[in-house]
């Protein structure tokens, strides 16, 4: 018998990732560009892009009172997204996270004005509706197997029934003023101090983190980034971060809402990325067969999704109720469940499943919500208005396209 | 497992078929195309359970009615569709549903380490264990598979054609961990097409035909002649008639002339 | 505390909040009448002008964006009354006035309410279909009731001030509980109402309330296509022109017409005045929760075949040539329009 | 050399097709209907019970006026719907269907009522506004890569933007109420004897291909299906239709627009089973990249059925706009889509691609026409109205997916 | 095609590759898992066009930019990941892109009847060809790709592991059928990892490693033993060596025991 296996083992034809020197590495940076994953690149040059626009319209958008509002416009946004980005990592849809929203707004405002629940409770009682919806239907859809667009259809009407009748009679009911929750949402901002110091933190976290991770894979003998990336890195987002906290604490600063916004995305992107529960998700949405003979319990991911996005779409609910100081029969219709989605899709989050860019939610609430914001400050009559928004939006999404599309000639 | 049967609206994949595997011993499934082999594999790994038929696993009757049950039971598998998730990468595929933790994150470096050491093992030319499956040759996918399927701690290891899209060293390496597994004291289920690999690591060969048991040889008591009869469809008649004239020779012909059976035309 | 014009006399920026675009009457009436007094008032002065698309939330974005652009004075039509307080709230943070325009900013210090009262457009609708169906010899009978979108809360001011109207005269409203158009859309108030054809019968029931034009253009195909002629008095609000020529036309019984232009006029001429830095004073206030609101309170016109020429084509709403198309010739001779 | 193979061409082990007399049929039938391709059977008996229960609720629900506004009311619901199915056949979405069939009720108004247009020509430009806006969608999504659902995102602001604009100061525009265009969608019944020869005619028809087929299949020594089972078929269809057309003639008869719309849903079910081109819009939905490798211009694929996806949109607003007697900046709006959508998936379309039912659109469209019609009935309040409709039509799915998942256990 | 270079990202795929195939001629090309087998024919018949490289054709240099363009010239492929539709059945999938009709729609019965008569001449055991691809077994989907690429009127037939999956029988068969095709004049590029098929039929063997060009051989002047060392990357000078040593010999090895190194363990 000949063995004809001789050779030791086989070193990776083309070694990628070990680079040594920046000029490599950039060169390589610049190849994996052209060819490669390039991330949220193009997306960022849409913002960018969309800002420069708006800001050569109307000197006020870039002001620091225009952006703390845009900051306090996109907390709820970016919350939902975040939830609808978990459902259609799995290749699904909830339509009726809307409704859910409008629902947990009228639960918190019935509760803590109508029945004087602490606010607290309140509002933790709103986010368990949120959850508890999210659990049957996520069990109607893995248990019974009804597509997810019929079952969260049928939620996004069920739902929006039952606010009305939560609402009552009422129809519209006010947050006190001066109570706890519109202070939160409306007039609490992070101390300048606090912000200056998070915002250096941050990316010194970030790299305390790499580092780490570096030494850690040195010592396995994997191949390691160069030194010089997460320092380069660290020190972008240190300035970008210092620079954005400055100008906002011309106005009023950082509000605490938008905070949270970023925590909760921030969470769910480690949770996803960082998790075996988040590798799960990768799975299902990837390949479910797969997923199923890999011994995951694809129903339990399916319906532990599903609360998962309910229960956000019922704190980003919470949120836009004490940050409007009501809420009423209107509260998460019209366009709410379009833009969470959209948010989702613009930030790089595939409809067909198990693809997301980081971050994904954030990006795009931040380019919705500057095409909304802009468009504000130009006082266009409706007809001109609608068209000129659709028109942004694709034209933020086409440098995205463009660029994939140059990437990689085929499949999705 | 015992009279197992399934089938799929008007195509009766299986019909009562049996089939005994032991710890220690490689036993080869085979059968023509069609014949039922994955079928019954999925049967036994809880993907796709039997209309009826029972699996009796080390002594006891039990239900794999889900891959989870399978895998709480020792038993591993490598699908012939490979059932790997394009969208991730190698290192998350092999420990797919059993990651490395460390504290509440996943401990990525350990996994990218062993996977590393797994590949090298099996002479697998894998440019960087970083890069998504969806980007991998035909037989890196397949060499992902079967490292995914040795990963956990199994007693049963099902291998459904593991070297169909193999090249010559890698299919060596894995006729050789076949026989460290059966030396090791595990239950191998090796489905292969490919006569010299059967004879090269098998025990003991089990034929399928048309979703029916069709006969079982001692590999050392048995030509290719006669193993392909059974799988093309000579009748049992006739197989066990020639078997038993065969076994009179005893070790008649030369495997290795017989593996060339298999090079037709 | 109200008037905090920053000065010159001469300029200043005035921002127009309005409510929505479905109805004709906010994009094509108010906002150009608004704009025209103003620019008669004040040259200089700038106008900043949001629709908020039926989003209370949106319309909150806009105040925002138009304080952020230099705003001295917000007219603010709410989406929703109950829920604007917040808008004042932050208009009083930067010491701006605020005028609630059309519709009431409940439980806020509001400076001035200009409008024409929601509650009393449904009791006029009301008590003109009544009136017009004792005229045709009728006392009793079956009123089906076509009320706006279920998420609406002006809606349901119209529906308050209806059944004040009709629930004391004898006729009867169907269903109940009352029907609300999901959106205020004609074909879903088209389908309510083929739907109670089905169920009362052709001539089951005497009148249509009707809560605007829209929903009343859907009614009258629905009882039109059910063969139902002539088709009996259906109410209306908002003198759309297609609603005119329903009534030139004999299918539509009337409309409810806010002369918009002396309320956009007056908004126009208080809101001057307050960047100015003066208060137009008024004798009637409206309490809205908060405070007594300074108002001036205008009067809905009911418009039927009869009054067509005396208020929508003498106001110059529209004209005759627009209202007599080829289609409707016949009708506008017979009804004397020329 | 071996030569193994010795047997000449292999029978099929279980011969499935051929099956001679009634009673094996039947077995093979009711054996189908536990494990194999069932078809549309579930939503069949998920109407039936609608109608059940609809009619034990309030009488009138089947009465013949009743069903004649059914009719009415489904016909431009079906139309969109016929639309929506080939987008979603390839795995994709099209949101701007209800902006671009209220952008072609506008055009249709302004062309005929302002400018005059004569009633043929101005339902022509509408429809061509639609096909136009399906072109520019489908290319974009098509040669650029911007995904459907940003582009067509973009595309239900934008076409509703242009509707205002189109509609302009007036708003709301009549149809003239004696007119052509009124007349045929609100007055113009199929004559009875036509329909009743029709409904004849229909059933006869399908049996004589049936019969054709069959011969063509004997004399290519194809296995057949049994003589008598495209007759049972056609005998119970025979009565059925002849049994709806009566009740129907006891009020106005069957309307012109029913008639259409279910012309276009049949004309595109054979579109899409019987040609080459609906061939490859499976193929594509199905794999695309199977489909490219097998020399398929898919990007002609995915824009032809945009295209058309947008000249149903704007037949539908036509349809709408002349059976409601105007339009207006609502037309099209609200749930115009999410009703669309739902009645394809409701009829079985997949939202992944590559799969419908037969005449879908058709079942689908009756399930939600005759639920809202159903509830027109009973008097609700707003928020009782909601959840039943949500529930219902949950109700209505529920059994379909119970019949799919006790007929396979995995996979989609 | 001369040059053929092609590059994902970090991964090299193809570097400076050249291959001739002649008409009425087998070439075989082998190589180990990964050096870019797959990629080059994806890179001949457009499914993915090299990022350099030229092609030519019947003395015209052509550019390939398309599966269709490749169509059109007569290049008929088989992949290795087979590219089916799994929502069409059997006869669809083989028409697919070429159906034929009958007016404006589909001639479904004679489309029947030719995949039929196609099938069974494969040996193919298919249950019905009105099941959807999905459903079959993994040697069927290969028959039904292999079939596929026969329907049109091909030039050049390019055929990536048609064997791995299938039987003995079936194996026999493509093996038969490819010499059929050679000797009506076709151009046919065999890839296997099976020396056995591979001597069975080719006339050349090509060899690829790591991307690059690693020798060619006439089949009958070549051990398995040398292939299989220019396979797994014994330099190239060791290998003209022993070529330049063996040729002396002529005809060495006997073919059928070299099979055998295949074998492994
Ligand atoms: N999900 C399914 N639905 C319907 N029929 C199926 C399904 N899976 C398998 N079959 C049928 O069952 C039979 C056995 O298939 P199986 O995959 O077990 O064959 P196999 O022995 O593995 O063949 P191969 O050697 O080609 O892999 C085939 O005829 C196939 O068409
Ligand atoms: N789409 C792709 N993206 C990135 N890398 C790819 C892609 N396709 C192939 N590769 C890489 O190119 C190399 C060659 O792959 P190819 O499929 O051509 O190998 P092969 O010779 O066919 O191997 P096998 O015998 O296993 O089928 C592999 O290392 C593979 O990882
Ligand atoms: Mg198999
Ligand atoms: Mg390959």
């Amino acid at each position: 018998m000949v063995d004809p296996v001789t050779e030791p083992a086989v070193p990776p034809p083309t070694p990628a990732t070990e680079l040594s020197s920046p000029k490599e590495a950039v060169g390589g940076w610049l190849q994996t560009l052209r060819t490669g994953d390039i991330g949220s690149l193009p997306i960022i040059i849409g913002l960018i892009l969309i800002v420069i626009v708006f800001q050569s319209l109307n000197p006020t958008f870039l002001n620091a009172f225009n952006l703390v509002n845009l900051c306090l416009q996109i907390a709820a946004l970016g919350i939902m997204a975040t939830g609808i980005t978990l459902v259609l990592m799995l290749g699904e849809i909830d339509l009726s996270i809307g409704s859910v929203s409008g629902l947990a707004a009228a639960v918190l405002l019935v509760t803590h004005v109508n029945h004087g629940y602490a606010p607290l409770l309140a509002v933790l009682v709103a986010v368990l509706v949120g959850t508890l919806v999210g659990l049957i239907q996520g069990s109607i859809f893995a248990k019974i197997g009804v597509p997810s667009f019929i079952v969260t259809l049928a939620g996004l009407l069920i739902w929006q029934g039952v606010q009305l009748r939560v609402l009552g009679e009422q129809g519209t009911i006010n947050l006190p003023p001066a109570g706890t929750l519109v202070r939160w949402a409306q007039f609490s901002f992070v101390p300048r101090w606090l912000a200056i110091t998070l915002a250096a933190l941050a990316p010194l976290l970030y790299l305390l983190l790499s580092l780490l991770t570096r030494r850690r894979r040195a010592a396995a003998e994997l191949p390691v980034t160069p030194l010089w990336l997460p320092i380069a890195v660290a020190v972008i987002l240190l300035v970008l971060l210092q620079l954005v906290v400055a100008k906002l604490y011309l106005d009023r600063g950082v509000p605490w809402t938008f905070v949270f916004m970023v925590l909760v995305v921030v969470f769910f992107d480690w949770l996803l990325r960082r998790t075996a529960y988040g590798r799960k998700i990768f799975a299902v949405g990837g390949n479910i067969e797969a997923a199923r003979r890999a011994g995951i319990n694809v129903d339990w991911i399916r319906i532990s999704v599903f609360a998962l996005c309910s229960t956000l779409a019922a704190v980003s609910g919470v949120v836009a109720a004490m940050r409007l100081g009501f809420a009423n029969q209107q509260s998460g219709s019209g366009e709410t469940l379009i833009n969470a989605i959209a948010a989702a899709v613009i930030g790089g989050t595939s409809l067909f499943g198990g693809r997301t860019r980081r971050y994904a939610p954030l990006l795009g609430a931040l380019v919705i919500g500057s095409i909304a914001n802009g468009l504000e400050l130009l006082s266009l009559s409706s007809d001109v208005r609608l068209i000129v928004t659709g028109t942004v939006l694709l034209a933020a999404v086409v440098i995205d396209a463009l660029v994939q599309r140059s990437r990689t000639s085929h499949g999705r | 497992m015992r009279g197992v049967s399934k089938r799929f609206g008007a195509v009766q994949a299986l019909s009562e078929v049996d089939l005994d595997v032991y710890a220690g011993e490689v036993v080869a499934l085979v059968g023509d195309n069609g014949a039922g082999k994955s079928t019954l594999v999925k049967a036994i790994c809880g993907v796709s359970p039997p209309d009826t038929g029972t699996v009796t696993f080390a002594g006891r009757e039990v239900r794999v009615e889900s891959p989870h049950a399978a895998q709480e039971l020792g038993i591993a598998t490598v699908f012939q569709d490979l059932a790997l998730c394009d969208n991730l990468d190698v290192v998350n595929n092999l420990f797919l549903g059993r990651e490395l933790r460390r504290g509440a994150s996943l401990d990525e470096v350990e996994m990218e380490r062993r996977s590393g050491k797994l590949l090298r093992e099996l002479a697998a030319r894998i440019p960087s264990v970083r890069l998504p499956v969806a980007s991998l040759s035909g037989g890196q996918r397949q060499t992902v598979a079967i490292s995914r399927s040795l990963l956990g701690d199994p007693k049963v290891v099902l291998l459904d054609e593991p070297t169909a899209a193999l090249g010559v060293a890698q299919t060596a390496q894995v006729l050789n961990l076949i026989e460290r597994l059966r030396d090791r004291g595990l239950g191998v289920v090796l489905i292969s097409h490919n006569m010299v690999d059967v004879r090269a690591v098998a025990d003991r060969v089990a034929v399928l035909r048309l979703g029916r048991n069709n006969g079982e040889f001692r590999i050392h008591e048995v030509t290719n002649e006669q193993i392909i009869a059974a799988i093309t469809g000579a009748t049992q008649n006739v197989v066990s008639e020639r078997v038993a004239r065969l076994r009179e020779q005893s070790a008649g012909d030369d495997p290795l002339a017989a593996g060339s059976a298999e090079g037709g035309a | 505390e109200s008037g905090n014009s920053g000065g010159s006399a001469s300029g200043g920026k005035i921002a127009l909040l309005l409510p929505e675009s479905q109805t004709t009457r906010y994009e094509q009436h108010d906002r150009p009448l608004f704009e025209a007094k103003v620019k008669e008032l004040c040259a200089n002065c700038e106008i900043i002008y949001s629709n908020a698309q039926q989003d209370q939330s949106r319309q909150q974005q806009q105040a925002e964006a138009a304080l952020n652009n230099g705003a001295q004075v917000l007219v603010l039509d709410p989406v929703d009354g109950a829920a604007a307080a917040t808008i004042v709230s932050l208009a009083k943070s930067k010491n701006v006035p605020v005028i609630s325009y059309d519709r009431l900013i409940q439980n806020a210090p509001v400076d001035y309410y200009i409008s024409f009262d929601n509650e009393r457009v449904g009791q006029l609708q009301g008590e003109t279909l009544v009136n017009r169906l004792k005229e045709l010899g009728k006392t009793s009978g079956d009123i089906v009731m076509i009320n706006g979108s279920p998420t609406d809360n002006n809606a349901k001011l119209f529906n308050k001030g209806a059944h004040s109207a009709l629930d004391t005269s004898g006729f009867k409203t169907v269903p109940t509980p009352d029907f609300f158009t999901p959106e205020w859309k004609p074909e879903n108030a088209q389908k309510f109402m083929e739907g109670q054809i089905a169920q009362l019968g052709k001539d089951g029931f005497v009148g249509v309330y009707a809560a605007n034009d829209g929903t009343a253009g859907g009614a009258i195909s629905a009882m039109r296509a059910a063969g139902i002629t002539p088709v009996p008095p259906t109410t209306g609000q908002d003198a759309e022109l297609a609603a005119i020529q329903r009534i030139v036309g004999g299918d539509q019984y009337m409309t409810v017409y806010k002369a918009f232009k002396p309320e956009a006029d007056k908004a126009a001429e208080v809101a001057v005045a307050l960047l100015k830095g003066e208060k137009p004073s008024t004798d009637r206030t409206v309490n809205n929760g908060a405070t007594e609101v300074p108002s001036f309170l205008l009067e809905p016109q009911s418009v039927t075949k009869d009054n067509v020429k005396q208020t929508v084509v003498a106001d110059k709403l529209y004209t005759i040539e627009q209202i007599c198309t080829s289609a409707y010739a016949a009708a506008c001779k017979a009804a004397g329009l020329t």
